[in-house]
């Protein structure tokens, strides 16, 4: 009976590699809530790991099918290569990567939830909100996710007035808070009045900067930064992770899995807008705007491809 | 001991085909018992092949510091498991996960093996240095210059046959992290800039740059992910097994291994290299060029740190991007400090922190260990192990006539 | 009748290794006595003095001041009892200051803060008193040795020190200097205060002690009123055989001049002018002694000499061949053989093995190795060397930094000395040597001259010097003062010479 | 007018900002510098500060007031201290080796601890933290008030630099730090105890550095996130070579260590054409180049990194 930890009690196993910490407060614990919520809906057991080396990325899909886990998912693009690789060894499990666009038959799927719609939709509030003209958006690392929020932040707010002034950085950081918060404070002194951090645990210190400035925060990055932060945060672009997680797993238990790669957004519901709160308050006819905005992407008549180059 | 001593002797006594096992165990005791006891039965042994064999590699010193190692590993165990204990953890089922990820069969040990390659040459990278009289902190970046440099030229050439295209990018990787490891002893040489704040400096600025290229340069097309092109076929180091991530890398570690006793050994630069460290007024004044020698020995020790980063990235990953180690470089520090900058130390010290990363593993995924215990455990492991190495030097005497008592002998 | 001030009974200490330095040692020191402790290298001297300064701790036996027993656990505890030591190996600390070094772990007046000028005026004080001429604002590392050493004996005064303990005091010194030594050490004495003195020179032992102690091995062999021994009898109570004074060495043969100084002239390390136009020729066949007290430029003509010094004009030539400025390794194959200054800085890796040690030169030339080293070759040749010089240690597998200091010289020698070079360079080849390693190294140092070398000796030991040289050149500040025959010349006049007056001038 | 008016404003933030990026570096570094000039390299300081900020929250939370923070964070790295100079001084172990020993038993230790207690998500809310204090008159000069507007923590760090200048040069334990840095062994036959010197140095010089980390935790922000110090241990220990183990050294590397930091933030900031990797390797090329320009061959104390082996 010394297996127990691994014996197939017929339990769902899910489990996910993370390339970062649970409380990052971003991006991880997105993805950690999404799994504890499948524990609870699915009755799930769950396993993650946390701070996933590169290296270890193949071993780790491996290990967890070997332990016989029934759904195995790596949060992020860098995870891609590795799942497509042990997804071939293991035909009887499900493997899902999130942030790209890869599958394999029959049991790799994968995700993303539209990035460049978020930041177009940021981008847009940013400018519509914005007195000295100048908005920022500050990123940790130049990938995929951040990248493309990026580059939708861009075309959002010229969409919105070609003359406003867009600056993108990047903190080079993930949890450097003090570098963030340094960063928002030298971006707020250039003039910039609203500020869309996506970086994780660096977003943190962006809303320091800005509490003490008392500039506003329009949030990206998928979690609900206003909860917390909720006199400096206007509204937050918030990316529903758990139930795309959860859609999928259920799918591998009612034989509707598909190996493809999805993209989901605000026509999904998957992307949606907070409740607004924060230190100023939207005029109906601003918020008729941002209404009419959303609904425009959903429906298609916007798309943000237009209007990135 | 007692139990080693009444076996050992009487095998040893009265059954000359004792097993090489049991003379192991054996020679440990003799050494244990310290030099010059049973010198006559060393002799005896060491008239056998076998014998003569173990004698070399473990010589007594050897042998005791081994011993006091192992003990010490097993004591920051004992502490780990309190503090697993403490969170509400399961020892017992922790280090059942550890044993079964690190050696619990074949391909558990194998898999040690992949992630003790890299450590082995991030070990012999601060080794060098070391031996030279100087720290290395910057194997880290010096392993992301090698990968750089071995990806530029294993994405590339794909037309050339693997026998000549590999080895050519494991020289670009030797090279990459050698150059960055030369500016530093270049630095050191021309300006007496201190190599701990400029190695560390340049971990950063190496990261960075990785950070760069492959988000811009070397971006694969279309440049949807910050990664490069993969490497082509030709420079691939090939697995030993299928369903094993093993990979000729190993082999190639070993063999840097058996150069790294070679160069300080067998050749002269590395006699000089030795006397740079160890006296510098010496070396100038038997008419040695220790500039020319720091210069090279940090050209040759970011070499290895390049070598880990090009066996990574043609071992593993088979493309650059950021943040491909997991911190190989700072690892390395503690393999080759732990195997106390000899040969066979630094493969031991290998094994053992790739044994804790697969064990560690496992123990995330089975035993539902956080992955903060495992640092834990990894840092009780090195305290252990450094301050047991002081044992060897100071009390080893006490400890032995403590000994002796004990065993009522002599 | 004076009382015993300190009485140290049955003293053991045995090193980590199993060295026994000191194996029941009993000694007694009277108050206002001058006792010496004599002894070959190696004989425990310095452990023993180690003990009584609270340095190291004792295995077994009881120490005693003014008769009750005392437990010296710190150097702190000895400084209590008064006792001040002067350590062989200096314990000043280059980068302080004079009065950093003495007030260093004295309560100060306005504790937490410095009394740097209330210091600096006692300092003077002392200075004056014993005519020290000491500057107490200097840094440590700008003083010659000489001073160096009355910076230690200020320091223990300084802690109101009632038993003073100098060990070798006189290696260092200058025949000036030892007379300004022993003046003081009388002076002391006069106060009460009690002196325990260790020196391997005889001659000095005579002049100043009022007693003897001699060890040997580990073991007090005896101790006797100075009086009442001849120097003969002390030598051989310490060595425990007859020892020669005078080195036996025939008259010198000399030949083509070897090593050729012309006009040499160098800066120092703080880039002052450390050689004044110098010229020297040392021909093969003869020692050229170089007289003169320490930092008057002797350190920096061997280097130029070695290419270890860049020199500002002039010329080196080797056999005829220009090595002005050429690479250390370019003279060193003009078999040039080197004794550096001090074994510890640049002569040993002290962690490395003998035979590690004894290749430094030799590791690049066959037979040591062609491509690659040839260690069996190089284990068997150091076997023999070993032999051949005679050092005492088990065997070449040990490090040179656990061999006494004689034995590391010897090292030293065997290495230089093995291949016969033409141009031997020595400097302060016997510092701290007990007779018997002296008359060893001099013994082959003349074997060496006998066999055609032309050899450059540096010294401070002017008895040494007119001893082995056979012609002697004094310097002074970085000028050569003048030439001198050892066979017509007078201490005094050597003496002045060292103190700067020109060989002309005195005749 | 307008223009200089807004260069004024530039330079005033730039000096701000400045200031803000060095001051936990200047803490730290002041904290090693005890140890260093007593012959002792810290490598740990990363994780000490780690172990200092994470201490600090949990201080200020309890407590409810950051001094609080400030105090438990400075114990907490006392405890580490202690068992540093175990290590090294007692044990004699490799410095560099127990230095990271040390770093990563924080980076697990701080991670296991901060679950355990402030559960998976932190709030800043419930940790109060310091608020800046400015100083009257002085914080109103135009382009160099800022400077007298900043935290508490801040002007202490300022006021640590003169304070431990004159500490090593002016008192009777400043000699006794620094010749037990320079030569143990003169030291102890001086009559000093050199174990107590380095256990104290290492001791109050970890408590020091324990308040870097709460610096980051409790002053520039009021939460601890995992690995928040990110680096900045480390260039701790490299301001301290370079500022060539002199108090006024070190306040002028870090200094000029946050400018490049500040350099590199602003011209992101106003969206440069160069790569933003290059921007953020700027504070380290600076290091390294000042370094080679300017500072030339180093002074250590003589017994750097030694243990000191009593007969
Ligand atoms: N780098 C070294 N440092 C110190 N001692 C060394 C070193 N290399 C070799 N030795 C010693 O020199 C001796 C000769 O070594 P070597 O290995 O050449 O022996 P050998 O009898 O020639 O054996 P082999 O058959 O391996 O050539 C050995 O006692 C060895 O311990
Ligand atoms: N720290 C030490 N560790 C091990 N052995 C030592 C140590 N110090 C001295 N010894 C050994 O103890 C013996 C006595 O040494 P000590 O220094 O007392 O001699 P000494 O009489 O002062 O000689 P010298 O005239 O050369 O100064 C020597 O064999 C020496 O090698
Ligand atoms: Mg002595
Ligand atoms: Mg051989």
């Amino acid at each position: 009976g010394q297996k127990d930890e691994i014996a197939d009690d017929g339990k769902l196993k899910v489990a996910i590699l993370l390339p970062g910490v649970i409380t990052d407060q971003g991006w991880n614990t997105l993805a950690y809530n999404a799994l504890k919520a499948m524990e609870k809906n699915l009755d799930a057991e769950i396993a993650y790991t946390e701070n996933t080396p590169a290296s270890d990325y193949e071993e780790l899909f491996r290990g967890y099918a070997n332990a016989g886990f029934d759904v195995i998912m790596g949060h992020g693009f860098e995870f891609g290569d590795a799942a497509k690789l042990v997804a071939k060894e293991f035909q009887d499990k499900y493997f899902i990567v999130t942030s790209t666009m890869i599958s394999q038959e029959p049991n790799l799927a994968s995700f993303v939830i539209n990035d460049i719609e978020a930041g177009f939709v940021e981008g847009y509030i940013a400018a519509m909100l914005t007195k000295t003209g100048k908005i920022g958006t500050i990123g940790g690392m130049e990938i995929p996710p951040i990248a493309n929020q990026q580059k939708g932040f861009l075309a959002g707010a010229k969409y919105y007035n070609p003359d406003v002034e867009v600056n993108a950085v990047y903190t080079g950081s993930f949890h450097d808070i003090a570098k963030g918060k340094n960063m928002a404070k030298a971006m707020i002194e250039t003039g910039v009045d609203i500020l869309t951090p996506n970086a994780d645990e660096t977003s943190l210190g962006v809303v320091e900067a800005a509490r003490e400035v008392g500039v506003t925060i329009v949030a990206g990055g998928g979690s609900d930064l206003g909860e917390k932060n909720g006199d400096i945060v206007l509204l937050s672009l918030m990316q529903d992770y758990g139930r795309v997680f959860t859609l999928l797993v259920q799918s591998t238990l009612d034989g509707s899995f598909k190996a493809e790669p999805l993209v989901m957004g605000l026509a999904e519901g998957v992307t949606s807008l907070s409740s607004y709160r924060g230190n100023i308050t939207l005029t109906t006819d601003q918020k008729v705007k941002i209404d009419t905005l959303v609904a425009d992407l959903i429906s298609g008549k916007v798309d943000p491809m237009d209007y990135t180059d | 001991m007692i139990y080693y001593k009444k076996n050992c002797k009487k095998r040893l006594t009265n059954d000359s085909s004792a097993t090489i096992m049991n003379k192991q165990i054996y020679m440990l005791y003799v050494h244990v018992r310290g030099k010059g006891i049973l010198e006559a039965e060393m002799e005896n042994i060491k008239q056998k092949p076998v014998g003569l064999l173990i004698l070399r590699l473990f010589p007594p010193e050897t042998a005791w510091k081994l011993l006091i190692q192992i003990l010490s590993v097993f004591s920051a165990l004992l502490v780990g498991a309190v503090v697993i204990k403490l969170i509400g953890g399961s020892p017992g089922a922790a280090y059942r996960a550890l044993l079964v990820g690190s050696m619990g069969n074949l391909k558990a040990v194998m898999e040690t093996l992949v992630k003790a390659t890299p450590l082995i040459f991030t070990g012999l990278s601060f080794a060098y240095a070391a031996k030279a009289g100087l720290i290395n902190i910057g194997a880290e970046g010096q392993l992301y210059m090698g990968g750089f440099l071995a990806t530029l030229v294993g994405s590339s050439f794909g037309w050339m046959p693997l026998i000549i295209h590999l080895p050519i990018t494991l020289l670009a990787g030797f090279i990459g992290g050698g150059l960055w490891g030369l500016i530093i002893g270049w630095l050191k040489v021309k300006f007496g800039a201190n190599e701990i704040i400029t190695t560390v400096m340049f971990n950063y600025v190496a990261i960075y740059f990785i950070s760069y290229l492959v988000t811009g340069p070397m971006i694969e097309p279309p440049g949807t992910y910050p990664q490069s092109r993969p490497i082509t076929d030709t420079a691939i180091l090939p697995r030993f097994f299928q369903g094993s991530r093993l990979h000729w890398g190993f082999i190639v570690a070993l063999l840097c291994v058996f150069l790294f006793w070679f160069f300080f050994r067998k050749l002269k630069v590395g006699y000089e290299s030795r006397v740079v460290g160890s006296n510098f007024e010496a070396a100038k004044y038997a008419g040695m060029k220790p500039a020319k020698v720091m210069i090279l020995i940090m050209f040759i020790a970011g070499g290895m740190g390049g070598l880990a980063g090009a066996n990574e990235i043609l071992g593993i990953q088979g493309k650059l991007f950021q943040g491909f180690s997991p911190g190989y470089g700072f690892d390395g520090i503690a393999v080759a400090l732990v195997g106390m900058n000899s040969p066979f130390g630094i493969i031991l010290g290998g094994i053992l922190f790739g044994a804790l990363r697969s064990g560690g593993n496992m123990m995330q995924m089975i035993a539902k260990v956080p992955i903060s215990t495992i640092y834990i455990i990894q840092s009780l492991v090195i305290i252990f192990v450094i301050a047991g190495q002081m044992i060897t030097l100071e009390n080893r005497r006490k400890l032995l006539a403590i000994f002796r008592r004990n065993n009522g002998s002599e | 009748m004076s009382i015993n001030i300190l009485e140290m009974k049955n003293i053991t200490k045995t090193f980590p290794g199993g060295v026994i330095a000191n194996k029941n040692i009993n000694l007694k020191l009277r108050k206002g006595e001058v006792h010496t402790l004599l002894g070959e290298n190696g004989a425990g001297k310095s452990t023993i003095m180690n003990i009584l300064s609270g340095l190291y701790s004792p295995d077994s036996g009881n120490i005693l001041i003014n008769e009750k027993p005392v437990s010296l656990n710190s150097p702190k505890d000895a400084i209590k009892y008064g006792i001040g030591m002067v350590y062989q190996h200096f314990q000043l600390i280059p980068e302080l200051s004079v009065v950093e070094n003495v007030i260093l772990g004295i309560k100060q007046r306005r504790e937490p803060f410095l009394d740097i000028k209330g210091s600096a005026d006692r300092i003077l004080e002392y200075s004056n008193k014993y005519n020290m001429g000491i500057d107490p604002c200097a840094m440590v590392w700008q003083l010659s040795v000489g001073q160096q050493q009355w910076v230690e004996i200020i320091k223990a005064l300084y802690r109101g020190a009632r038993i003073l303990v100098l060990d070798e005091p006189t290696a260092v010194l200058i025949p000036q200097e030892i007379d300004q030594l022993f003046n003081m050490i009388r002076q002391f004495t006069a106060a009460d205060f009690s002196v325990i003195f260790i020196s391997h020179k005889i001659n000095e032992v005579k002049e100043i002690s009022d007693r003897i102690t001699i060890l040997r091995k580990g073991q007090k062999v005896n101790t006797v009123e100075t009086s009442e021994v001849s120097k003969p009898e002390l030598a051989e109570m310490m060595v425990g055989r007859e020892v020669l004074f005078k080195a036996y060495k025939k008259k010198a043969v000399p030949g083509v001049p070897a090593l050729v100084l012309d006009k040499i002239e160098a800066d120092n390390s703080k880039g002052l002018q450390a050689l004044k136009i110098v010229s020297l020729a040392v021909k093969k066949g003869e020692i050229l002694g170089i007289a003169g007290v320490d930092g008057n430029g002797q350190s920096e003509l061997v280097e130029v000499i070695m290419g270890l010094r860049k020199s500002t004009s002039g010329s080196v030539k080797v056999m005829d061949k220009d090595v002005t400025n050429a690479h250390p390794r370019e003279i060193l194959d003009c078999s040039v053989g080197h004794i550096p200054e001090d074994r510890r800085v640049s002569g040993l890796m002290l962690e490395m093995n003998l035979r590690e040690n004894l290749i430094l030169h030799d590791y690049h030339t066959v037979p040591h190795s062609k491509f690659l080293l040839n260690w069996k070759f190089i284990k068997e040749h150091a076997e023999k060397l070993i032999e051949d010089y005679d050092i005492r240690t088990p065997n070449s597998d040990v490090l040179a930094g656990k061999l006494s200091g004689g034995n590391q010289q010897k090292l030293i020698l065997a290495r230089e000395l093995h291949g016969n070079p033409d141009i031997l360079v020595a400097m302060h080849a016997t510092r701290g040597l007990d007779v018997g390693a002296i008359e060893y190294v001099h013994k082959n140092i003349i074997a060496q001259r006998d066999a055609g070398a032309a050899i450059l000796y540096v010294s401070t030991e002017i008895d040494e010097l007119l001893n082995i040289s056979d012609r002697i050149a004094v310097i002074h500040s970085g000028e050569i003062m003048g030439i001198v025959n050892p066979d017509n010349v007078t201490i005094k006049e050597l003496g002045l010479m060292m103190a700067g007056s020109k060989k002309d001038t005195l005749l | 007018m307008e223009v200089s008016n807004t260069i004024l404003q530039i330079i005033s933030s730039f000096i701000e900002a400045d200031l803000r990026v060095a001051a936990p570096i200047l803490i730290a570094a002041i904290g090693l510098l005890y140890m260093e000039k007593a012959g002792v390299v810290n490598i740990g300081a990363e994780g000490t500060m780690l172990i200092g900020a994470l201490a600090g929250s949990i201080g200020a939370y309890l407590f409810q007031n950051p001094w609080m923070g400030a105090l438990v964070a400075a114990l907490a790295g006392g405890l580490v201290g202690v068992m540093f100079a175990y290590l090294v001084v007692t044990v004699k172990a490799n410095q560099i080796v127990a230095g990271i020993a040390i770093n990563i038993l924080a980076l697990g230790g701080t991670t296991t601890v901060n679950r355990i207690f402030f559960g998976l998500n932190a709030s800043s809310s419930d940790i109060p933290s310091f608020t800046k204090v400015a100083i009257p008159l002085l914080s109103e000069i135009p382009v160099i008030g800022s400077l007298f507007n900043q935290l508490g923590l801040a002007y202490l760090a300022i006021l640590m630099v003169p304070f431990t200048y004159y500490l090593m040069k002016k008192t009777t334990i400043g000699l006794s730090i620094r010749s037990v840095g320079e030569h143990p062994e003169s030291a102890d036959t001086a009559g000093i105890n050199v174990f107590r010197i380095r256990y104290g140095t290492i001791i109050i010089g970890s408590m020091i550095i324990g308040v870097a980390g709460a610096y980051l935790s409790v002053g520039l922000l009021s939460f601890f996130s995992e690995n928040m110090v990110s680096g900045r241990g480390y260039i701790a220990l490299a301001s301290v070579i370079f500022g060539k183990w002199n108090a006024f050294g070190v306040l002028g590397a870090t200094l000029l260590f946050g400018f490049g930091d500040a350099l590199q933030i602003r011209m992101q900031a106003i969206g440069s054409a160069i790569p933003y990797q290059f921007l953020l390797m700027l504070p380290y090329l600076l290091t390294v180049a000042a370094w080679s320009g300017f500072v030339g061959k180093a002074v250590a104390p003589k017994a750097s990194g030694k243990p000191y082996f009593k007969g």
